[in-house]
This record gives structure tokens, sequence and C-alpha cells, in this order.
């Protein structure tokens, strides 16, 4: 065996193994070098990244790929799993190669903007431990290894966010985020204590298996709600939204960057188990789960773009305005099964086109939300770091000393609007398309959502960047170049995926999509697929 | 049902733990409901690995195998129970914060959207 | 914290030792017997703890400080994963158990349910590690929060 | 007795129904309906692993890698306690 077949063989543990690794020797290394750490974390990242993308190429190919854990034996004994299994498939990967890009530039960008702090070895220990967390959720297929990194990411990402100690609003956002994430990560718990009871297995897969076979029963109802409470209280869909915008707002702009990675990463585990793990009885309840989750994408969407009218700090404002964007996810989502559930019995997910579009423009949207959403956090950072201000009130005038940041900004603006030719207007339109089908009302209210998000960003791009010029901001200057470059890095994604849409969604979301909606590929391995 | 009582003990920890969150105005006692919370989630998945007239899952080199329980829901709840120590060090380091901050524990000082 | 009335400290010094010993036969013992590495541990850090309170936090301080709990704890994590890397180089699998069934340490195979204390692969090794690290942890969770509340006081 | 108070004792009777519930529907206690999963670890692990705990042989062997998850929670929780009570001023 090469190095090469055996680096992508151990590929799903590696991705893992290294950023904690990685964890664990930070303040090991901080103690010799600060400038080193830093540039340590990056490595971590990038070698992790080189991982991800690896497993990409060989699963968009060949399909699924399982790592077991601890043997190299069979899988399956006794038609049962015994060990912790990882099973990354077109969806999971997709998923972490958002988390992997979310974090580095997130390590990119902290190098600079963070310089002045104490305390950098926890952060960056803290830092790498959340991408750990959240490509772990990402890449799992065992229930409890779920909710084990479901906690690595919560704590990890409540410190972080409650980092500036001594402003009082963050350490509150942190503790406020803390305590909804462990209440939501106990209904997790609890409900995989319930499916564990009946069919004495925590493996994802073998779990979808045995709910196939014993039908729909009283627990697994139960342990259904609570998996949708518990995930979309996590993942930030209303009315559980409250927490979103103070920890967004709150946190250093690169940890705001990693936060909506791990936002996603409960809204994967969402779809995960009410499409893969109840996938073999979805049909029964998809009426009311569709509907479900319609309307809390609906009054998401909705609330998040009228809070974020009265805003008057900078991160808050976006903070709502990433409120919003979840809110478009679990429409998509939601109609994709809606559509399905109101058409004929013969007609499934994968038959149906504009299911399929549904959910496709949904996990587009995914990724866009990540990109345009993260690209304005960095950009708020930025106007903090070079002003040390955030309330839209007092800023004004700083196109004249930030140039780059201020075209950032337009760029991440147009974006997140849905504007051609940004990537958020691709996702966008098959949400509008597809939307449609179900109810033309859903459509004109995400369309009326997106006109009014825009109204807002270009009254920030006014009242921050345009305007005359205040006299306390004459000396401020361009932010450092490593900040500029994570800027960078992202615009150019979103200018790449808005100018080719199409490829991404062929080669990238719709194998994702198709993994999403036909769990058969996940079971595979249970009667000795690949 | 006799037998399922020690469901329903679960149940009522978990009831006692949320009527804690919801109608508790002290951030410590807040963070105590989520101690219970945890206890009952911790118990259910105990009670769940438990045959009756089981003992351990530990092999004494006696030659008559004893039912055993299951050993799994112990390692769940031992992992349970360690990552329920590592939420409350950090909530309660944030207790102290808060408590800093504003000289106070009561949910009111935590303040809202507004500037 | 200040320190307690010399009673207090005379049992408290009496009481850890005991509380040590037992606390790493739990760890050592943890693939025989009931317990393990976090139990055994968590005993370890909580006679450290009593020794905090008895003799006061500054006593401990001027001993131990919190940056090398920090440094013994990362080396407590780095072994375990360390085991779990060398399972993969040697056993083929990321936290494979290379070391049962094999001449090596800990690798007999017990007879009959007749398990020893040389038995358990890398189970006894990873008990240790883990030991080590919840003993380093615990212990700069107690210290850390004791050390801060103490400032409050004054 | 305020609004808030209300939707909050509405929330609590709700779950509280649904938990009684789903204890009635739970299978008896001390009679688990299925078994594979644990029967085959305790009649394996003493050859397997060479543990005579089958808890321990669950913990570091089977399900070790949950174990690192556990240790990593422990780990992010004093990195985090130690960094919120860190120095502010260099």
């Amino acid at each position: 065996m090469n190095i090469v077949d055996m680096l992508l063989t151990h590929a799903p543990a590696l991705t893992i193994a290294i950023p904690l690794l990685g964890a664990f020797l930070t303040p090991l290394i901080s103690r010799v070098s600060e400038k080193g750490r830093n540039i340590f974390a990056i490595i971590i990242v990038g070698i992790t990244a080189l991982f991800v993308f690896l497993m990409a190429s060989e699963i968009l190919a060949n399909g699924p790929m399982t790592y077991v854990f601890g043997s190299t034996a069979a899988t399956v004994q006794q038609s049962t799993v015994i060990r912790i299994l990882f099973e990354v498939d077109a969806l999971s990967i997709f998923m972490a190669i958002i988390g992997i890009i979310l974090s580095f530039v997130a390590v990119v960008y902290s190098y600079a903007f963070m310089e002045k702090n104490t305390g950098l070895d926890k952060y960056y220990t803290l830092l790498l431990l959340m991408t750990t967390g959240m490509l772990g959720m990402m890449l799992t297929g065992d229930m409890f290894n779920f909710f084990v990194f479901l906690e690595i990411t919560s704590i990890a990402s409540a410190a972080l966010v409650a980092f500036w100690t001594n402003k009082a609003k963050a350490v509150e956002a942190g503790f406020k985020y803390i305590v909804i994430s462990t209440i939501g990560a106990l209904f997790v718990l609890f409900a995989i204590a319930l499916l564990y009871g009946q069919y004495d297995a925590l493996n994802m897969a073998k779990i979808a298996q045995s709910l196939g076979i014993s039908g729909f029963t009283f627990i697994d109802k139960i342990a259904l709600v609570l998996f949708i409470a518990a995930l979309a209280m996590k993942g930030g869909l209303a009315p559980m939204h409250m927490w979103l915008p103070d920890a967004y707002g709150q946190a250093p702009a690169s940890i705001s960057l990693l936060l909506i990675g791990a936002t996603q990463a409960s809204l994967y585990g969402l779809f995960r188990i009410v499409f893969t793990v109840y996938g073999e009885v979805i049909s029964l309840p998809a009426i009311s789960i569709g509907w479900i989750l319609v309307l809390l994408g609906l009054i998401t969407m909705l609330i998040g773009v009228i809070m974020a009218i009265i805003q008057t700090d900078f991160k808050r404002l976006i903070g709502y305005g990433a409120v919003a964007e979840l809110g478009y996810m679990a429409l998509a989502v939601g109609t994709g099964l809606t559509i399905v559930a109101n058409a004929d019995p013969n007609i499934t997910l994968q038959t149906a086109p504009f299911a399929m579009k549904a959910i496709t423009g949904g996990l587009f949207h995914v990724i866009n939300d990540a990109l345009d959403i993260g690209l304005l956090f960095l950009v708020a950072g930025a106007v903090y770091y070079a002003t040390k201000e955030t309330s839209l009130n007092k800023l004004g005038g700083l196109a004249r000393n930030m140039k780059y940041t201020t075209i950032f900004f337009i760029i991440g603006l147009l974006a997140v609007s849905g504007l051609p030719p940004f990537n958020g207007f691709a996702s966008k339109l098959l949400i509008y398309e597809s939307t449609y089908q179900l109810n033309p009302i859903l459509s004109i209210v995400a369309i009326l959502s997106s006109i009014l998000l825009l109204a807002i960003f270009v009254k920030v791009l006014h009242s921050v960047f345009l305007g005359p010029a205040l006299p306390k901001y004459e000396t401020v200057r361009e932010v450092p170049k490593s900040m500029l470059l994570a800027m960078a890095v992202i615009a150019g994604i979103i200018i790449v995926f808005g100018l080719f849409p199409q490829v991404i969604v062929t080669n990238l979301v719709e194998p994702a999509a198709n993994a999403l909606v036909n769990n058969s590929g996940y079971l595979q391995w249970l009667t000795g697929g690949f | 049902m006799i037998a399922n009582i020690p469901y329903l003990t679960v149940a009522g920890l978990i009831i006692i733990g949320l009527y804690t969150l919801l109608f508790k105005k002290n951030l410590i006692k807040m963070v105590i409901g989520i101690t219970i919370l945890q206890s009952g989630v911790n118990l259910f998945l105990i009670t769940l690995g438990y045959r009756m007239g089981s003992v351990a899952p530990i092999f004494t080199g006696n030659a008559d195998n004893p039912v055993m329980s299951y050993p799994v829901p112990q390692a769940l709840t031992l992992t349970s129970i360690v990552i329920g120590v590592a939420v409350l060090a950090l909530m309660l380091s944030l207790v102290i914060h808060i408590y800093r901050h504003h000289g106070s524990l009561h949910v009111s000082k935590l303040g809202g959207d507004d500037q | 914290m200040k320190g307690m009335s010399t009673i207090v400290k005379t049992i408290a010094n009496i009481g850890f030792p005991i509380i040590t010993i037992y606390g790493l036969y739990v760890i050592a013992h943890g693939h025989l017997t009931p317990g393990g590495g976090f139990q055994g541990g968590a005993i370890v850090a909580s006679g450290l703890a009593l020794l905090a309170v008895a003799h006061g936090t500054s006593w401990v301080e001027s001993k131990v400080k919190e940056h090398d709990l920090s440094m013994l704890e990362s080396l407590g994590a780095l072994g375990f994963i360390g085991l779990a890397f060398l399972g993969l180089l040697m056993g083929g699998a990321f936290f494979s158990n290379f070391l049962v069934d094999t001449s090596m340490l800990f690798g007999a195979i017990p007879v009959d349910g007749a398990a020893n204390i040389n038995t358990g692969g890398t189970l006894p090794l990873m008990n240790f590690a883990v030991g080590l690290k919840v003993i380093a942890g615990l212990f700069a969770i107690v210290l850390v929060m004791a050390i801060a509340t103490n400032k409050e006081e004054d | 007795m305020n609004q808030r108070n209300i939707l909050a004792a509405a929330f609590l009777t709700i779950v509280a129904v649904f938990l009684m519930f789903s204890a009635l529907f739970m299978h008896p206690f001390g009679e688990p309906t299925s078994q594979a999963m644990d029967q085959y670890i305790i009649d394996n692990t003493v050859g397997e692993t060479g543990a005579n705990n089958g808890v321990t042989s669950v913990v570091f062997d089977y399900r070790g890698f949950d174990t690192l998850g556990e240790a990593t929670v422990l780990f992010t929780a004093v990195a985090s306690v130690v960094m919120l009570f860190r120095r502010l001023k260099k």
C-alpha cells in the first residue's frame, strides 16, 4: 500500500485527529514562541483542509467512505455494529468543506486581528477544538459520537464568545449560549437514549434500518420531536433564535465566522436525522415535518429581517441577517419535503423535480450563507480593529481610509441580498422557483425579505463607509495584510461561485442533495456494499 | 405499571430540571436546574442497560457466568457525566464573571437586546 | 481563601497520601475492577482540592503553577492520542488495541476470565494517560476558580 | 402570573405529559427488548480486549473514540476556564 492510499484510507480519522493533536500541542508550542504558535495553527488547519479535499475528490468519484475505529476486521458482526464508525458521504463532505474553509479563514484572520490580546494560547487551542468538533459532527456516523462532538463545539464556542471577559455583554452572551446549547444537547442525548433503548444500536445506519423494520412506534415519534426541537434550537431557528445575535454579535469576528459553521453543523444534524435516520419511515410524517420546517423557516426569516432593521450595532445587525439567512435554508428543505408529501404517492423525492430543486437550493444556500455572512462579519471585525467602535451611529466616512474593506463590504452586501452575479442570487433563485410551486406567497415573502436585507445593508454601507469623513477617524488606516487576505479569500470564492454557479451545483451540491434525500447509499455498507 | 417506575423517576427529574430553568430567576439555581436535568438523562441511560437479576459486567474468573447488565449504557453515562462536569465548570466561571460585572445573580441583570 | 486551623491542616496532610494512593490504585486497576482513569483521576484531584482547602490557595499557588498543570494535562492528552496514533501505525486502525494478544507489556490474554494486571493491551496505558489528564485538568479548574474568587474577597 | 410564566407553565405541562407517556410506552424495566450489540460485547470482551471489566473495554476499546472526545471535552473545559480567568492586560 503506498502512502497516498494509506492516507486516503485513514483520512476520515486523520481529519479529526490532526486538529485535535494540534489543539493538544498548542499550549506546549506557545511556551516556545508566540509567532510560531500562530503559524502552527494555520499549518494544522491547512493540513486538515488538504485531507478534507482529498476525501472530497475520492467521495465524489467513488461514493461514501467508511472508517471503523479500533479494528480492521469486518464492521458488521452479527448484523449489528459494535464499534464507532465514521461514514462520510457527499453531504457530510459538502458540509466539511464549508467548515474547513471557514476555519482556515478564521485562523488566518486571527493572526493580526487578535494580536494585542492576552490568553492567545487558549484562544488558538479552543479555535482548533471548535474546528475538530464541527468536523466531527459532520463526519460521524454514530449517534453518541455526534453528541460528544456537539458538546465539544458548544463548550469551545461558548468560551470563545465570552473571550473579551471585560465586556459584560460578551460574558452574558456566552452564558446564554452555553445554557441553550446544554439544554439542546441534553435533549439530543435523551432522544439518542430512547432510540438506543429500543434498538440497542447507536450507529445511524443501523438505527435507520431497525426503524424501517419496526415501523414508527410512539417512542420513535417522541425521539424525533426531541431531535427536531433541540437541533432547531441549536441551529438558531425561530422561536429559539434569541441567543444567536447575542453570541454572533459579542464574539470576536473570527469566532463569529466559525460560529456560522457550528450553527450549520447543528442544522446538518437535523437534516441528517430527519432524512437519513428516519429516512425509512419519513413518508408517514413528511407533510407535518415539511410544513413545520417551512413555517419555522418563514418565521425565522421574517424575525431576522425585521429585527435587523432596528439594530444600531454593526455586528448584532449582521447577526440578525444571519438569522434571516438560516430561515431560507429551513424554508427550502421543508418545501422539498412538503412537495413530495403532497404529490402522488408514486413520486419520490428523487423523481419530483421541484422537490429536488428546493433541496439543492437549500443546500447551495448553506454554503452561500456561510460565505456571505462570514465576509460581512470579517468586515465588521476589520472596522472594529481599525476604529474600536461597532455602533452604527458613531461610525462614518471610513471609505476614504479603508478602500479594500469597503470593496469587500460591497461584495458581501450584494451577495447576501441575492443580486446577480453573486452566489446568493444563484441559490435564492432556486429557492424562489421551487417555493413558488408550493405556494406563491412563500416565494413572495422570501423575495421581500431579500429586498429588505438589501435595503438594510445599503443603509449600513451609507452610515459606516460613505458620508462625510469624521474628524476622529482621520488617522484610521487600512487593516493589516493578513486580514485583507482572509477577506479576499472569501470574496474570491463568492465571485467564483457567482460566475459559475452551475459548475458548483452539478459537481458539489447535487451529489450532496442526492445523498440527503436518498438514504439507501448511506445504508449500503450494512449489507456489505463498497 | 410498577416496572416503569424508574422511567417515571427519570421523567420527574427532567421535569424538575425544566421547572427550575423556566421559573427560577437566580443564575446559580438555573445551573442547578441544568445539573438536575443532566442527572435525569444519565439515570435514563443507566436504566436502559439493566437486566433483571444481573450483575455488573466484570468477569471475576468464576466458572458460572451470571447474567450481566449491559456495559454500553454505563460507558455512555460515564462520558455523559464527564461532559456534565466540563459544562458545569464553564457555566460557573461565566456566572462568576457575570457577578463581577453586575454584583448580582438575578436573571434580569442580563442585558436584553436594547443598548 | 486562607488556610484553615492546624487541626484541619494535619488531618488533610494525613488524608492526602491515602486518597492519592487509593486514586492511583483505581487508575491502575481500571481494566480489572470498577473504576478507571476518569474515576481515579477525580479521586486524586479531590485529594489535591482537599489540600487546597485546608492550606489555602496562596500556599498551593506557591507550590504549583496553573500553567504547569496545563502542560501536564496536555501531556496526558498527547499520550492518549499518541496511543491512538500508534494503533493506526501498528494495528491498522485508529484506536486499535495493538498490544493485546502479544508477548509485549500488558499483552497477555486472560485464561477463563482470570485477568491480571498484565493484561488488557493498551487499556491500562490509556487509563494512565487519561488519569494524568484528569488529575491535572480537574485540579487546574479548582485552582483557577479558587484563585479567581479569592481575589474577589480581598 | 405574567404572560411569560403562563407560557412557561403550558410548555412544562406539555413536556411533562409527553415524558410520562413515553415512560409508559418504554419496554418494561429490566427487560431490554434488543440485545445484539451488548450481548456481543459481554461475550467477547475478555477474548478481544484482555480486560475483566466490560465497561473499561467499552470505554477504551470498543468506543475508544468517544473517550477521546470525552477527554477532549474536559481539556476544552480546562482551557476555557483558564482562558476566562486570564489576566487581560499584558
